[in-house]
């Protein structure tokens, strides 16, 4: 260890190594751990112990443990570069060769070698096996035109994945929040696998877990992101230690976890998170009562005041974070609405830009942010290398003169006695709006819509449905406009797949049937006809087959510039405020941050393992 | 009497049988199924649901099989003693619902207790006691208990129990004994939790109850039967328990039968906002994600409570009055 | 005291001295019930005291003396009183008992709560209680519901009640009316030994003047709720002053009339204007022909009560056909079931109609409600019939809503005109029925059974609860309504001098069979079944030179039982029973080989 | 009238007494025309009489009247038009209205009020400046509305001074005036929701009446039904009905239909309660007498059986309106409710399920003061019509 002082058994371990029950720390960690230089980011080396308490409104939710904890292969630091994580290094080449090797001397959570053979067993016996896949291996980051990833075991500690043209998603795919999982504890898993387990025991097992078969037995195992399986052996600072159904979830320290600090201290400090799980609505009410040492998820900005005022009582602080939304909410009009009057007018670039400077971004800013978000379109935020201003001021003015002007170009120069304007077919311009309605505020900045936009003669209705109700009638058509947040990841590099900007799924509210074109390679959708549509589709292909950074960096902004122009989303305001609830007891939480999910895993990127309290007993 | 129970459980089966096959298809009746709830809410934090898993997951709760198929396959292991498969936890409904089962069974019972504890007695004062001050008081604050919204009086009494008596909010009890199999404190624990969902559920239904009882008795008070108790000297409470009080419950008897079921299934909306760790929130959260076979199960379950519940109201009817059970069959 | 809107006691002193028995007669209305009530302690809610003292003395406290109306109606002291030393019969058996009690628990409450007994005791207690009111079974009657309970045994079930604890007073308000002269000559044989035994003072409430004659010692004649003579039985009788009490003697009908002589109504009352014409008919043939009707009821204790057993009569048409007999011998349920009250288990009713005969057993649905108006019904419970939420009017209005006859201006002065006719005043309108008298009450139900103008009216004791001046008036309404309108009536009594005003023809019915039918004066010069001998025996008569020998009418329980007749009246193995013709349309029960020779002799 | 007479001593004999005073059998019988009027009064009219004399009852009937008048005419009565947003005051705590400006009548005035943003906090606060006077208007221009959708108006009952601001109960997180938005909720918790329980109580009493009296079969069918009704899961067919409601339907009108539907599965506890009563009621004489007249099962069930129950009924009635004017909030809850735009009682309660709310700006919670006095006042309405019914009275 450096500085050649012996580092400290954290003290939820130490019984256990007294007893010879767990090696010490030396052989618990790998050759080279992996090293977070914890002053160096300008914060505190801690002290270890403590239990970190949060809380979640849905026993799903406890799969912020793998969020959080952010443990990948590789993973974006706070630049959005892509660094080695488990892996002690990555060797790229031409783009499409990718040797990956592993850090030797590393362990599963059970004290296992964490080694190529975990890949292959994914690899082979999960990802290529007909039971628990028929398909193939499922995830499309394994395929570059159609074409599969070869995969071979280098030596015990390094694999390859080889195509035979470049693959520039599949680092980032590695590091998402929701990663690419290409390797499985196989030694833990062979158990429930028919091609080694013993078929007694399997079907014991079966029986025992009451399952169908093997195979829904080893999926059932084999899942990580949800940790539901506190027998599975993992990588991540912590793991679980409760089966679900429950309430309360505890996770404990990873003794054989991969980071250490620069003193030497295996992280992470904290020894011990808990999740409680409640009722949603009730998480702002119980974090004002001090209930959560770390929370943001479930506290809205119009929490903050009240939480503010809890401060005192709960012994907390509240911080202000910034979403990492390309738009905090954004009207998405369906360029393929099923309504051909409709169809035509919102593929008029020249409504869209009307419809968003008809909106007074700053009264909304005001009323509902009190001035602390950002009047902005649906784009990137400046905590992006790409970022540009321009992308986000265009048609984000407020200019009602020039949206009827806009508006009067586009056809609907006749009103209706209200002031309404007429379709060309003579329908009044009624715009129904469908909204998953999962907040006031969004309510509310929907009403402000469309008090401005019935000022330039657009009547706006809100309906409300169930989220999988709005998804299915925006991508049948029949949502003439829909809300939804913006970009999901507005803080992205030229690295990282520009997707959602161009047609590439059948979720995409302003062109789900464009998008499912992509998706199916033409099998189903309609193929897009809009000639910017086009281009970025293009675009998007050639980020695909890109090698260099520049090269991508310069097909980011040309799809960007092409967002920004033709106004396919309607984003109203961006970088909007995060309450985040830190305990005073809690040390190095940074005092702003971006909270976003892509990029970053909400609190990953600042790693929570480093977060330690100062009233912890050594 | 035994004939007719018999009867009655042999007409039972044809009931359930139709209700199992009303519960599945309205379970089946809203456009969309559990996957793209799950997809869409996914999509709603930013993840992206794994759409292979789905189709798995499709195949392995045989999604791909026709819809009759389906039903009988539920229906059948439902007779089994297999509530099916939760989607959403992975794991069989009757583990999903197992332990909250137990602390329903506890709020439920301890509401209804008190509802009882409270609604009689001052239903009863109200009625003797008619236009009296104290009647136009309890029914004030019976009224308000039925007037204000749940959740409301919920939010209140959770933040003032918090900040005045340190109550942790909403749940059943402090949330380190969570997981903790039962002890003292933790006993302790939840009776100190129990009070507010206790009163806030019970609020309405004590209101209520209070105005039924009154309405009902008021009626009975005049009939010469209970001169006659009267004039036998029966002191006048237990005259008025042992006539007008008995023919006044003829309404409560005939819902007594609801109890049955209520105890388990929980106050769903107040449960929920109360975080309580009871069946109600699950069963609200199943019926919206479209969870199937837990909400499915579950409602079967509540119906069969229902059918027994209306049986043991038919019977508990024929003893409160003796003109049902020896006429009461008889068509008009 | 005051009612809400009228006084209906005013100044009314009377007393009951220890072991004496006072009776109190007077008009129906007049006051005598809320009396009754006011020294119970139970005074409807509208009704109060407003002066007056109520003194009670309790020979076991040594006659300490306690004034009633200064006690809190519901407290202690109150309660002992009630039931342990002042028992009450009300007026209506009927209503007054719990419908979801067995009258054993309910007649045992009372005894538990003032003598106490171990459970085990209190029943058998109870039981013999039950055997000498008249019960037939008591260990089965114990467990039986009221409303499986004929009227009379309703009546006997409320008697056993006030009379199990001994009370030291007993207020019996028409203790009787529901009764057969055999059971209530036992029932007041028995009130007389209490009396004795345990010096029980009673205030009798009746109207029957001759069970007045019988029981009284002294007498207190109220009417308006004023008193208008009192005193000594003897002088009440033998010397009556008051035009009242002239008027009423004068108007109770006995055994000594003539043919065709009316009786004597303390007030004579327009006749109803008719509203159809009297049809010309043939006399000779029946409007009613009943033939082999039967019905048993199903019980909880499994015994199945056979009420009705084959059943057969006739009735002309313009005809009274009188049905007397032992109480709970089945004669409302035969009245029940000619109007498809009640499922007949067999048997046929033929209404021979101006539309030619009707088979009212068989008439669908539809059909009976086009029939309805032919035949109506008065009910023997003249509180229970009445809808408790309906005003008079209403309740009198309803049979011609439904019927569609006229409009609301007719209808209503139709009500009133009938309400004059049965002696009510019309201010009584809008009244509801619990506020009436049970003499007002029962004329409410006569108002509406009159309302359709039917042609034949199933009277079940349809003047039981009125005073003799009252029933005179409504018994030649009654024959006016016959005479002009020609109404056929089936009437139901156990006053037998009523029937004998009344029918031109008697059945008498015994144990869920007619044992004899007869005309009139046939029947009552020479009955020949044992059981008619015995009621004509058992008839208390209003005069105090021809008392009651209760010993003699006491066969009381026994009359009836085929066991204490001849031979030839008990049916057997070998020789079933028929109906034996005596000549004259006068036929006798007896076994059928029996002639009508046999009979004459046994 | 005769003086009471003095008893004899106990034990002594009664001497005969007889009362003097002329007898006359046929006094007081004669009704004059007027008596007559008033004997056959109807029992409607009997009622009427009755209930006027219960003076709660008549109180809360006129609130109520008053109450359902006000909705003819809120945009007349709010200071307010509901929608108008007040950028500037935005959660305004409620006003008070002055008379006295320093010890001086002045009648009826707001001082104005200036803002502050407390950006640590993030809260607005609120200050009453006493330099500025606006006295209030009344029937004064103020506010534009379209009325009743139809035309254009701008008068008001009252209105704030020219420049300042009557927020009497505050305003809620747009800056509108709550006061104008419980005048404008009023119209439609008022009103739509009473459909389902009319809906419902007509069914439970139908039906439940129906059984009760004919028993048997028919009510075995229907006790079977209930049973099944009972156990249909009402979250699925929500789902399914928002997903089958046109999407041109206006929410007034989806929020209608469900409304409806919610009182056609809500019959089933009434009708199970008049059932049962019946079963015991329908042996009563007065039933058989009615029968005998030829009175059909409508008549008997409705006419004899019910007014019987009528408590139970006026009481379960009044037990249902609360949950009916606040229907919205639980459905809401499923994204089916009412929303904004349209206010309701209800959906500001809804918006009002807040901590926030409870702890920072209670008088949000202001709409559950309407209903309170609603159900107060339906429940002593209730109580008058029971005891205008009730012939024991
Ligand atoms: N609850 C009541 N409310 C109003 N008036 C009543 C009430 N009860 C009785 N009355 C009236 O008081 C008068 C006396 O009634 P009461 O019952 O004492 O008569 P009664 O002498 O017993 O007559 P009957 O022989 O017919 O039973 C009657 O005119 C009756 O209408
Ligand atoms: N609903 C019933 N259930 C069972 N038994 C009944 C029922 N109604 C009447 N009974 C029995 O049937 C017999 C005949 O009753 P019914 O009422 O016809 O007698 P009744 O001749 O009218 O007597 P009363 O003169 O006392 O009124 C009685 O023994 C009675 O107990
Ligand atoms: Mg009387
Ligand atoms: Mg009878």
């Amino acid at each position: 260890a450096p500085g050649g002082r012996y580092p400290p058994e954290p003290p939820l371990l130490r019984t256990e190594v007294d007893i010879n029950q767990i090696p010490a720390m030396a052989d618990r960690l790998p050759d080279s751990p992996r090293v977070i230089d914890v002053a160096g980011m300008g914060r505190e080396p801690g002290r270890y112990g403590g239990t970190m308490r949060m809380l979640m409104g849905d026993q799903r939710d406890i799969r912020a443990i793998s969020i959080y904890g952010y443990t990948r292969l590789v993973v974006f630091d706070t630049a959005g570069r892509i660094v080695p994580d488990l892996l002690e290094k990555v060797d790229v080449e031409e783009g499409r060769i990718f040797t990956l090797h592993l850090r030797k001397g590393h362990k599963w959570s059970d004290g296992w070698p964490f080694t190529s053979e975990d890949f292959r067993y994914w690899w082979e016996d999960m990802a290529n096996n007909d039971r628990l896949s028929p398909g193939g291996p499922p995830n499309v980051q394994l395929y570059v035109d159609g074409e599969i990833a070869r995969f071979e075991v280098v030596d015990e500690t390094t694999v390859r994945f080889t195509w035979s043209k470049p693959n520039p998603s599949f680092l980032p795919a590695l590091a998402g929040a929701q990663p690419l999982e290409i390797y499985a504890p196989a030694h833990y898993l062979r158990m429930f696998h028919q091609r080694y387990a013993d078929p007694i025991r399997l079907g014991a097992l079966i029986r025992q877990e009451r399952v169908k078969d093997w195979g829904a037995l080893h999926d059932r195992m084999a899942r990580s992101y949800r940790p539901e399986n506190p027998e599975l052996p993992m990588l991540g600072p912590w793991i679980p230690r409760t089966k679900p159904p429950a309430e309360f979830f505890v996770f404990d320290r990873n003794p054989y976890f991969h980071r250490i600090d620069e003193r030497g201290w295996q992280l992470p400090y904290i020894d011990r998170v808990t999740i409680a799980i409640g009722t949603s609505s009730l998480i702002p009410a119980k974090v004002g009562a001090g209930g959560s040492d770390l929370q943001a998820r479930y506290l809205r900005f119009d929490n903050y005041t009240f939480l503010k005022e809890g401060e005192q009582r709960g012994n907390y602080t509240v911080r202000l974070w910034e979403r990492g939304e390309g738009a905090y909410v954004a009207v998405f009009p369906n360029l393929n609405v099923q309504d051909p009057g409709w169809r035509a007018v919102l593929r008029d670039v020249n409504v869209r830009r009307a419809l968003s400077v008809a909106i007074n971004r700053r009264d909304i800013n005001q009323v509902i942010f009190f001035g602390l978000a950002h009047e902005g379109a649906n784009t990137i935020i400046p905590g992006s290398s790409l970022y540009d201003s321009k992308y986000d001021t265009a048609w984000a003015q407020y200019d009602p003169a020039l949206a009827n002007k806009l508006l009067d170009a586009a056809g609907l120069s006749k009103r209706d006695d209200d002031g309404i304007r007429l379709l060309p077919d003579g329908r009044r311009a009624e715009i129904t709006i469908q909204t998953a309605g999962n907040s006031t505020e969004e309510t509310d900045i929907l009403e402000l819509v469309a008090y401005d936009w019935e000022k330039v003669g657009i009547k706006l209705f809100v309906r409300a449905t169930q989220t999988d109700l709005l998804r299915r009638s925006v991508s049948s058509g029949n949502a003439m406009m829909s809300v939804w947040p913006g970009i999901d990841n507005a803080i992205p590099g030229p690295d990282m797949a520009p997707d959602g900007l161009a047609p590439s799924n059948s979720m995409q509210f302003q062109w789900p049937q464009w998008g499912q074109h992509v998706e199916t390679s033409g099998q189903m959708g309609e193929k897009p006809d809009l000639p910017a549509a086009q281009e970025l589709i293009d675009l998007q292909k050639r980020w695909r087959q890109s090698v260099t950074t520049e090269e991508r960096r310069a097909i980011w902004q040309r799809m960007l510039e092409i967002n920004a122009d033709e106004v396919f989303t309607i984003g109203i305001v961006n970088r909007a405020s995060q309450p985040v609830v830190v305990s005073n007891r809690l040390k190095n939480v940074p005092e702003v941050g971006i909270y976003s999910f892509e990029p970053g895993a909400y609190f990953g990127v600042y790693l929570p393992d480093t977060f330690w309290f100062d009233d912890a007993k050594d | 009497m035994l004939r007719y129970i018999a009867r009655r459980i042999l007409i039972m089966i044809p009931t359930l049988l139709i209700t199992s096959a009303l519960i599945f298809t309205v379970m089946q009746l809203p456009p969309s199924d559990y996957f793209e709830t799950y997809v869409a809410e996914m999509a709603a934090q930013g993840e992206h649901a794994d759409m292979s898993r789905v189709e798995f997951l499709k195949r392995e709760y045989g999604f791909d099989k026709p819809l009759i198929e389906r039903y009988f396959l539920w229906v059948t292991g439902f007779v089994q003693g297999d509530f099916g498969y939760s989607f959403e936890y992975e794991m069989p409904v009757s583990d999903v619902v197992g332990e909250r089962l137990a602390l329903t069974v506890l709020v439920s019972f301890c509401t209804i207790l008190m509802t009882w504890i409270i609604a009689f007695p001052i239903g009863i004062y109200s009625a003797t006691h008619q236009y009296s001050w104290a009647d136009y008081g309890l029914t004030f604050i019976g009224l308000i208990g039925i007037a204000v919204p749940h959740f409301l009086l919920a939010l209140i009494f959770m933040y003032f129990a918090n900040v005045w008596f340190g109550l942790s909010i909403g749940g059943l009890m402090d949330p380190i004994y969570f997981n903790q199999p039962m002890s003292w404190a933790k006993a302790q624990s939840i009776l100190a939790h129990l009070w507010i969902p206790v009163l806030i559920i019970g609020a309405g239904g004590t209101g209520s109850m209070v105005r039924a009882i009154r309405a009902n008795l008021l009626d009975e008070l005049q009939k010469q039967y209970y001169v006659t108790a009267k004039a036998k000297g029966l002191p006048p409470g237990k005259a008025l328990v042992k006539y007008p009080l008995r023919m006044s419950l003829n309404f409560f008897v005939s819902h007594i039968g609801d109890v049955l079921p209520s105890i388990v299934s929980g106050s769903e909306l107040t449960a929920v906002v109360l975080s309580l760790q009871t069946t109600g929130p699950l069963l609200l959260r199943a019926l919206q994600s479209q969870d199937m076979y837990l909400a499915g199960s579950f409602l079967l379950f509540l119906s069969c409570l229902t059918v027994i519940g209306v049986l043991i109201s038919d019977i508990l009817l024929g003893f409160l009055d003796p003109r049902i059970r020896l006429q009461g069959g008889r068509t008009k | 005291m005051h009612g809400h809107l009228n006084e209906v006691v005013k100044g009314v002193s009377l007393r009951v001295p220890a072991g004496r028995t006072v009776a109190l007669v007077g008009e129906s209305g007049s006051g005598k019930t809320v009396i009754s009530q006011a020294v119970m302690g139970l005074l409807p809610r509208n009704g109060l005291i407003t002066e007056g003292r109520i003194l009670f003395s309790d020979p076991l406290k040594d006659g300490k003396v306690l004034d009633i109306a200064q006690l809190p109606a519901d407290g202690t002291k109150m309660r002992k009183l009630r039931g342990g030393r002042i028992g009450m019969i009300f007026q209506e058996p009927m209503s007054s008992l719990s419908p979801v009690h067995t009258v054993g628990s309910q007649i045992e409450e009372a005894l538990q709560l003032h003598r106490p007994h171990p459970r085990r005791e209190a029943r058998a207690v109870t039981e013999k209680m039950l055997g000498l009111v008249g019960f037939r079974d008591p260990p089965r009657s114990y467990d039986r519901y009221p409303f499986e309970l004929s009227g009379g045994l309703r009546q006997r079930a409320m008697l056993a009640m006030a009379l199990i604890c001994h009370p030291a007073l007993l207020i019996a308000d028409e203790p009787t009316t529901a009764l057969d002269v055999t059971i209530q000559a036992q029932v007041l044989k028995l009130m007389k030994e209490l009396q004795h035994d345990i010096g029980m003072a009673i205030l009798l409430i009746t109207h029957d003047l001759g069970v007045v004659a019988n029981m009284a010692d002294e007498v207190v004649v109220v009417y308006r709720g004023e008193v208008m003579e009192a005193g000594p039985v003897d002088d009440i009788f033998r010397r009556p002053s008051h035009p009242y009490l002239k008027a009423l003697l004068k108007a109770s009908p006995d055994f000594d009339m003539k043919e065709g002589e009316r009786l004597v109504a303390l007030r004579d009352v327009a006749p109803v204007a008719p509203t159809r014409l009297k049809p010309a008919y043939d006399n000779s043939a029946p409007l009613l022909s009943v033939r082999h009707l039967r019905k048993t009821y199903g019980s909880k204790s499994g015994g199945a009560v056979l009420a009705v057993d084959d059943v057969s009569f006739d009735i002309g048409r313009g005809e009274c056909l009188g049905l007397v007999g032992e109480s709970g011998s089945g004669k409302t349920t035969v009245g029940n079931m000619i109007m498809r009250a009640r499922k007949a288990d067999a048997g046929d009713v033929v209404f021979h109609g101006e539309k030619g005969a009707v088979d009212v057993l068989g008439l669908d649905s539809h059909a009976l409600k086009a029939f309805r108006p032919h035949m109506q019904m008065i009910f023997q419970d003249p509180v229970s019939s009445l809808s408790p939420r309906m005003t008079v009017l209403d309740i009198i209005r309803e049979p011609m809503i439904i019927q569609g006859r006229g409009d609301i201006r007719a209808q209503k002065e139709r009500a009133v005109e009938l309400m004059q006719a049965v002696g009510l005043d019309p201010r009584f309108l809008n009244r509801y029925p619990h506020s009436f008298s049970g003499g007002q009450r029962q004329r409410i139900g006569i108002a509406r059974a009159l309302a359709l103008d039917p042609e034949l009216i199933i009277c079940d004791e349809p003047v039981s609860a009125l005073d003799v001046s009252v029933q005179a008036q409504i018994l030649n309404l009654l024959k006016d309504l016959q005479a002009s309108l020609g109404l056929t009536y089936l009437f139901v009594s156990h006053n037998l001098a009523v029937v004998h005003y009344m029918a031109e023809r008697i059945a008498v019915m015994a144990r869920g069979r007619i044992v004899e039918i007869g005309p009139r004066q046939e029947l009552f010069r020479h009955p020949a079944h044992p059981y008619t001998q015995c009621l004509l025996k058992a008839v208390p008569l209003p005069d105090l030179d021809r008392k009651l020998d209760f010993d003699i009418a006491m066969s009381g329980g026994t009359a009836s039982d085929p066991a204490s007749w001849p031979r030839e009246f008990r049916g057997s193995e070998g020789s079933p029973l028929g109906m034996i013709d005596l000549g004259n349309g006068h036929s006798v029960l007896a076994a059928e080989n029996c002639t009508a020779q046999d009979i004459r002799c046994a | 009238m005769n003086q009471p007479v003095a008893l004899p001593p106990s034990g002594t004999p009664l001497p005969h007494y007889v009362a003097g005073g002329a007898f006359d059998p046929y006094q007081a019988d004669k009704l004059t025309k007027a008596q007559e009027r008033v004997y056959l009064a109807s029992q409607l009219t009997l009622m009427w009489w009755k209930f006027r004399k219960h003076r709660l009852a008549v109180a809360s009937g006129v609130f109520l009247i008053l109450l359902y008048g006000s909705i003819l005419i809120s945009e007349f009565l709010a200071p307010y038009n509901y929608q108008v947003r007040h950028t500037d005051f935005i959660r305004t705590p409620p006003q008070s209205v002055h008379f006295f400006h320093e010890g001086q009548f002045v009648g009826p005035f707001t001082y104005g009020l200036t803002s502050t943003l407390d950006m640590t906090s993030l809260k607005r606060n609120y200050a009453e400046n006493t330099q500025q006077i606006f006295p209030v208007r009344f029937f004064c221009r103020g506010d534009g509305y379209r009325f009743w959708g139809l035309f254009e108006g701008n008068l008001h009952l009252v209105c704030p001074g020219e420049g300042g601001t009557l927020f009497l109960l505050g305003t809620d997180r747009l800056g509108r005036d709550m006061l104008s938005r419980i005048i404008y909720g009023a119209r439609i918790s008022l009103t739509i929701g009473l459909i389902g329980i009319a809906v419902s109580f007509t069914l439970g009493i139908v039906i439940g009446g129906l059984a009760g009296y004919y028993g048997g079969l028919f009510d075995l069918l229907v006790q079977r039904t209930i049973e099944v009704v009972q156990s249909l899961p009402t979250i699925p067919l929500w789902l399914a009905l928002s997903a089958i409601m046109p999407p041109s339907w206006s929410p007034i009108l989806v929020y209608f239909g469900i409304t409806v539907i919610l009182g056609l599965m809500d019959w089933t506890g009434l009708a199970r309660a008049v059932r049962s009563k019946l079963l015991s009621l329908r042996e009563d004489d007065y039933v058989v007498a009615a029968q005998l007249m030829g009175a059909g099962t409508p008549r008997v069930v409705f006419r004899h059986l019910v007014p019987g129950f009528l408590s139970h009924l006026i009481a379960s009635a009044t037990i249902a309106i609360p949950s009916m004017i606040l229907g919205e909030t639980a459905l809401s809850f499923l994204g089916l409710g009412l929303r904004p735009p349209i206010t309701s009682w209800g959906v500001m309660l809804n918006e009002a399920q807040n901590i926030n709310i409870v702890v920072l700006y209670p008088w949000l919670i202001l709409p559950v003061v309407p209903v309170i006095a609603v159900i107060l006042a339906f429940n002593f309405l209730g109580d008058g019509l029971r005891d205008a019914a009730d012939p024991y009275r």
